[in-house]
């Protein structure tokens, strides 16, 4: 095996040296009855020529993969720097563990404190951790924060929050004795409804919003944080789309008490949905309730300023099952990947794309909802996603769309709410081109009709 | 410090580099957009200032392409990694990440397909993520498998959530409430008990034995009160012994109506040698970024796939991926699951790299594998028992851990240790874990280690041993050849910085 | 050493790594080919065992690929490198490569596009190369490209035979016999006058003056012989300076019935400021792999190609490539064709990336690097004059020569100053280039290069000035900081060891 | 320009500290008539999106670029492991200058010294220096060093080396009053005719054949090496396809004084034809002569061992017009990929890659045999290649293979040799499968008949 440095040759004189005369014997301490006797049916060893071959076949046979696509929905397709890729395959950052020995790890370690930086300052937030595995666990993990930090067990969520971020909450948060109480859309506005925020009361610990909400609306979150802190409770906000930093007004600026994203959009490829990374930022004064894993400044003895993991005492390893979380490894490289693109595109790059993707939206929108028997139910103000209410089936249409047009339009709301069937949602970023949208909104046209 | 036996390392020049923030130029861009291609709408009426960000990104920095790339090859240069040698951290598996596994990972057709693809234009990566459950379920003889979760800890929560819904509904709500007990070996590898707490399990500590086994009393005694939801068990076992009792543990769990969880993190011994399904296990998760070569990146990505019986099947986490005839898709509709632990599929990137790694390998080549790291740690241990104190008798498998006992009587402890190891140009073994040994300093060499590099470390950690008694200074201060020496920690954590913030600022706060 | 000037650089541990031979042990391997799936043919039906390999490839390595990537990864890091900071090589234009040219030159429809596929498969290939030679006649101002050669002195060769050819054309095989002499100022880099020979001309040297220019009254009583066919001028010469009176000097050799060649490897000087073209040039050739930012690899390749006048342009290399309507094609029928100079059409690779270069900077942005590039380099000239001896008046374009003058009263010389750069982490500037000048320091920091680190360069270069009064063993002994010091070169050469052996063989040797 | 980190603002104010106003004042020495006025006419500046866009565009037009192919001719497709381009892309690699300071140069120094050692146990020489631009100029050279060895001005070549190479070869010598002799190929057997060697004469400087051959043939190496020594001349062996080193006997055990070879094989790509590689090897006595670069063992004071350029009084940069070469950048990077190709292939690999090749062509010549009316002209034992003598034109069936079966079926002779209409040459490699070779010869059969 190419793999396997020591050849057969030098595995037999090793296995003299420690005085056994057969592999076989390396086992003795497995009893005889729990070895398996015959070879795994596992597929047989090939070549690299022959594994690449596969797997461009098994690749060419997710046929959506290279038509202009209109889907966004917790997953963005945005155009990634040449150098992201490059510079986290560097053998030094891609193949070290997590840093746990600092003076040989620098590297790692001042890169997460850079990241933990850019996500402060986009977020708004005083501290930030080094990445929880994606936006849906960092949402499952503030809710349970939250009760860490008031002892209360109830928490609202917005209806408007991704649908699986919603369902990965509810498992995490099961056997807390959290009870999630949904607070309707706003059937006009697509924005959390007043009803659902009747139900915020004294023994509410937190509201969850997420803005753009699932449906590209966005949020008063100023308004939502003052109605939460009027009774104690804190507000969560959840971003889906992490490009929207750049120009939507900071939760940290409208006073959330936690902010937790899908940090995707920053230069990862969708890659059928991970590896991802979650952002998870929060106040000065909760820092020590962070899940995860966080790094500090330090100093040596001549003075010399390096970084450490640090508050190792809210983790598993120390604090076992009275930890803030059960999470060890996290999202290390696709961390350092969010951290090169955010650094790459910069102060101006950051809002300049940003806007692209609203330009985009607002020229998308604006054409479909001109077309005959075609609306836009929502009328708050949008980022770069928003729905759309066909004629007919959105399933078909856009399975048709995909078929007739090689163009993936967007996502049918069908797949998570069975009530909805002709509504879909569409997204467009920067990467998507006037003729690629003009193209949709033709593809909607003579379809519907 | 320049020790004659240092025949791995020698100090050379490398670049300094400062914090991005510090190199950051006012008007300095890195990045360029094609022009904006349709008519522009007046920000107003896309979003209302109000809800606008107002800030212009102050503090966010401004760099050129070439001040981006220059900074992160800097400073990727301070770190150690495996394409630059042995990294025996125990338990964490650290062997070699092919670079084919990279390049297949980015074919356009997996990097660019969105998760929320309609099945039928998505069947490529469906069998991708069948196969690789198929190949798993071989590997470890448990039928069920789910792919989801993200990493280690987040298999284990979701397999012990599957336990709990199982007692829930083998013995009904009201009798499982009183099911409500996880018993964890003290041994065990503190995301256990986390992932445990997390499910809303009460954590009960089993002891250890001398000898480095579960001691079977205590869990019979544990067992006795008929609380028990079930047991966390690491096979083999954190100190790198396999439980020869597997079998008989399970029993006595299964007799007293509890599962078996088996935290899969040591597979690296085992695969093509045993299977955990075979010795009585009930669920179990891998670490594909061990077992299987997905690259640990510094701190991730996982994946953790969770393994359980045909028993379990029906808890496991929504979507599941199945086979209809020889078309592939997602299974929603599935009453008793605990649910969804992750949003979409689980870290897809991982599950190409490691059917890459298992395609590559081969069955022979998987058991190969597992046999040269068991005999690279055998080699390893013999190399340094006659230097260091091993404090259990049986043989080692993958891994072996050793103890400062003797060099402590000179002040010398595993830390220093492990920090003049780094001196030697190596990169320390996993210190002070498991808890239960004291000094504990436990060796992975894994399989992607060549016998004259291990000759090499024997060699370091022996001429150490002598540094101890002959120099402890030189051992006590180490490293010496590094950028920087050891950091002050419990500063670090007294007064925590964690971001960079702009000169006034920082002296403001 | 640990000057506290030392802001740039810092030693760290790096890892020792020996010869691949030495690493070697018998049985391993690092490839895995399909398996064979044609019927085999006797070995000795395909060739006579007589004209068989018998020696089982005696010697060469057997290594697994864990092997072959910690041997190469771990000696990269002996390597400074663009990526890792400022290097200031004068008349070498290490400017920043990008990554995205190197994505594009990897795009599968040119990498693995056969020479020989027939014109109307390769039609894409064939714009390329099409696109590229419109684009350098634009900034040469010469009309007639051939991208054939392979380097620099390659495309010297061209152009100087190009010369010849038709010098002979023009006055009979007779009467050119007696012009077979070529004018290289002093100045020149060793490929001018090594080119100029392997073209058959006799060479002279023109001095330069004082100030750093050609000596146009040299040039005029070399050209008074009627023996003249051309004189090979760079321009902006090899000590940074713009040649003036280009135009005149030009006219003097066309009145001698003699062509101007120029060297362009200083085209970062001039690129959408002033064209060769315009100045009376007849022909040129232009480094890719400088001006263009092709990487240079360590030494190549690059990319020499040769641009001339229209009325040089039938002695171009065959095959030329043309446009016909909307098609391209190869045209290998140009009678007065000097021939080919190297097989298919020369190093497409780097054609790619030199386009992608010329396309993401646009006619702006070529102007802008070539305004940052001189500006840059003027930076540096105004820092460090205070310190060190500037043999030239003459304000300098995209590099400066300094010399070791004033250090050597003290013993320190321009090889140590370069040297103690390297503690400082900087790769030093050229040295004793060009030969002119005595210690000559060429400096070319290209606009790679930002502010701080030039200021940082400086500083390290008034430090080491500083050093070589105070302190000038320091100096003499540098480098103190890399894995090996200085290596007796000498002795490399009296007795030279081109190649591993092993021991047995070495020793019997 | 988001290459230059100096922003404008900067530039500005660096302007000012050198004491100008303008950047237009940089180039006051620039006399004003000779800068231009206006913009260049250069293509517009572009995102790298865009820039893709259109190289994607671009290489698509390479219609033969994705078809299996049996052109060989100099240029061979073989298998790279993907651990080859990865390393040879580590900026420590491919962005470091030619190794002029040994200090921080190690990396690539020892590279090239590991470089030499494998070319010279390949090809059975003493010494081989750093690399040559490709094949077909280190032929060029080993003629002009014959000629410096020798002091003889005639040198006989094969005229079944590449027709490319002897053009080059021509070009390079044609102002040295070097004159090359053309020895016809035997019509039979397809090597170096008997009439051809009774050139050879005590003016010959040297013999040129290239083995295999242009037309594949394996020429007998050790009886041209006794005949050449006989009158005092060199024979220098010329080698397109390096991957026969696995399988032939090396030209250095025959007794070849020089030998230069085409490096493309060893995991570099095709690319068009460039960049590749060229191999100089020779005997020991003539190290001195060897043009390009050589690297050689050094230890510093301490004992230490390195390596640094060696021999340089051979180069232009110290002897100028009396070096033995004009060469300065040569092949570095493909040199490095191709050492490293070899390392991984290693001495069992190397063999097996070959003895595939071989069997490949061995079966496709085999099959193409059978088929009526084609027919192998040559008698004489071949590697990898072979000339097919087809019943039409061959340029016209080539095409027809490629339109209507799309596959690349070899190179029609008639590029080179007018008067060999119906010939072309086939070439099999380890890529060439079992089922490309099958449909190969059923696309002939059809087309022919
Ligand atoms: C024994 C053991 N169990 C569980 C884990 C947790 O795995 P992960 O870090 O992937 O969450 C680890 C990894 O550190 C481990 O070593
Ligand atoms: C002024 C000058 N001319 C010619 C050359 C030769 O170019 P190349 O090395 O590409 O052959 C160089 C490069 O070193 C040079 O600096």
């Amino acid at each position: 095996m190419r793999y396997i440095p020591n050849s057969p040759e030098e595995r037999a004189e090793m296995l003299k040296t420690v005085g056994l005369n057969s592999a076989e014997e390396l086992f003795d301490s497995i009893p005889i009855g729990l070895r398996i006797r015959e070879q795994l049916k596992t597929p047989p060893a090939i070549s690299e020529m022959e594994l690449i071959a596969g797997f461009e076949e098994l690749a060419a046979r997710n046929t959506a993969a290279h038509r202009p696509s209109f889907l966004g929905a917790g997953a963005y397709s945005h155009y990634s720097p040449t150098i992201v890729d490059h510079l986290i395959s560097r053998s030094e950052f891609f193949t070290a563990y997590t840093p746990y020995q600092p003076e040989i790890s620098q590297g790692t370690l001042q890169a997460i404190f850079e990241f933990q930086t850019l996500i402060c300052q986009l977020t708004g937030m005083d501290v930030a951790n080094a990445s929880m595995y994606d936006g849906s666990t960092a949402l499952a993990e503030a809710v349970l924060m939250a009760e860490r930090v008031t002892r209360r067990k109830k928490v609202i969520t917005s209806a408007a929050v991704h649908p699986e971020y919603l369902e990965v909450a509810d498992t995490y948060v099961q056997h807390y004795g959290i009870e999630l109480k949904l607070a309707e859309t706003d059937a006009q506005t697509g924005l959390i409804s007043a009803e659902g925020l009747n139900e915020l009361d004294e023994q509410t610990a937190a509201l969850v919003v997420q803005s753009p909400n699932f449906f590209g609306c966005v949020e008063d979150v100023r308004a939502l944080a003052e109605r939460a802190h009027a009774v104690g409770a804190l507000l969560i906000v959840a971003v889906t789309e992490s490009i929207s930093f750049g120009f939507l007004r900071s939760p940290g600026a409208c006073g959330a008490d936690i902010v937790v994203a899908e940090g995707q959009s920053f230069g990862v490829p969708v890659s059928f949905g991970g590896p991802f990374v979650g952002l998870f930022a929060t106040r000065d004064k909760y820092a020590r309730q962070l899940p995860g894993r966080l790094v500090g400044e330090a100093f040596d003895k001549q003075g010399r300023r390096g970084f450490v993991l640090t508050l190792a005492t809210r983790e598993q390893h120390i604090r076992r099952e009275k930890a803030t979380s059960n999470i060890c490894t996290n999202e290390g490289l696709i961390a350092l990947a969010a951290t090169i693109y955010m650094e790459t595109m910069g102060r101006c790059g950051l809002q300049e794309v940003a806007e692209q993707c609203a330009q985009k939206a607002a020229y998308a929108a604006r054409s479909i909802a001109r077309l005959e028997n075609f609306s836009l139910p929502y009328s708050a103000p949008r980022f770069n996603e928003f729905v759309v209410r066909a004629p007919i089936e959105a399933k078909e249409l856009l399975s048709r769309l995909g078929m007739e047009k090689n163009i993936t339009g967007g996502l049918a709301l069908s797949r998570y709410y069975k009530d909805r069937p002709n509504d879909f949602l569409v997204c467009a970023t920067e990467t998507n081109s006037r003729k690629e949208i003009d193209a949709l909104v033709a593809g909607l046209e003579s379809i519907a009709s | 410090m320049n020790s004659t036996n240092i025949t791995k390392a020698t100090s050379h020049i490398t670049q300094n580099e400062s914090l991005i923030f510090e190199r950051s130029q006012t008007g300095r861009k890195g990045y360029r957009l094609p022009p904006l291609d349709v008519e522009e709408t007046p920000l107003d009426e896309i979003v209302p200032a109000s809800l606008r960000r107002d800030d212009d990104l102050e503090g966010v920095p401004e760099v050129s392409e070439v001040d981006v790339v220059r900074h992160f090859t800097r400073i990727s240069t301070w770190n150690y990694s495996i394409d630059l040698g042995m990294y025996p951290l125990g338990s964490c598996t650290m062997k070699y990440n092919s670079r084919l596994n990279e390049k297949v990972a980015r074919i356009a057709g997996f990097a660019n397909l969105h998760p929320l693809t309609p099945e039928e234009d998505a069947q490529g990566a469906l069998q991708l993520i069948y196969e690789l459950q198929e190949s798993l379920s071989e590997i470890t003889g448990l039928s069920g498998i789910s792919l989801q979760p993200a990493a280690g800890a987040h298999g284990e929560m979701t397999g012990v959530m599957i336990i709990r819904a199982f007692i829930d509904a083998r013995d009904g709500a009201g009798a499982s409430a009183n099911r409500r007990t996880m018993l964890i070996p003290d041994s065990a590898h503190g995301t256990n008990p986390a992932s445990a707490n997390l499910s809303g399990f009460t954590v009960k500590t089993i002891r250890s034995t001398a000898d480095g086994f579960t001691d079977l009393d205590h869990l019979r005694e544990l067992c006795a009160h008929g609380d028990v939801a079930g047991l966390m068990l690491t096979n083999p076992n954190t100190l790198g012994l396999f439980e020869k009792n597997i079998k008989e543990i399970c029993q006595i769990v299964h007799d007293a109506g509890g599962l078996v969880y088996m935290d899969g993190a040591n597979m690296n011994a085992l695969v093509g040698v045993a299977r955990p399904g075979d010795m009585g296990v009930d669920v179990i998760h891998l670490n594909l970024h061990k077992t299987f070569s997905t690259p640990h990146g510094g701190g991730g990505p996982g994946c953790g796939p969770c393994c359980c019986t045909k028993e379990l099947e029906p808890f496991l986490p929504v979507p599941r991926v199945v086979k209809d005839g020889d078309k592939f898709r997602l299974d929603s509709s599935r009453p008793q699951s605990i649910g969804r632990v992750k949003a979409f599929f689980g870290n897809f990137g991982m599950m190409v790299r490691a059917l890459a790694y298992i395609q590559t390998h081969g069955p022979d080549g998987l058991r190969e594998a597992t046999e040269a790291a068991v005999l690279n740690a055998r080699y390893v241990a013999q190399g340094l028992v006659s230097d260091y104190d091993k404090p259990f008798e049986a043989q080692p498998m993958h891994e072996v851990v050793f103890t400062d006992k003797r060099q402590s009587r000179k002040g010398v402890h595993t830390l220093d240790i492990a920090k003049r190891l780094i001196d030697y140009g190596f990169h320390p073994m996993t210190i002070y874990f498991p808890l239960i040994v004291q000094g504990a300093m436990l060796i992975e060499p894994t399989e992607s280690v060549g016998r004259a590099e291990l000759d090499q470390f024997i060699e370091a950690m022996r001429s150490i041993a002598r540094e101890a008694l002959e120099d402890p200074e030189t051992v006590l201060n180490a490293p010496h050849s590094t950028r920087i020496g050891r950091l002050d920690e419990a500063a670090a954590a007294r007064r925590p910085v964690l971001r960079w913030k702009p000169k006034e600022a920082a002296s403001a706060a």
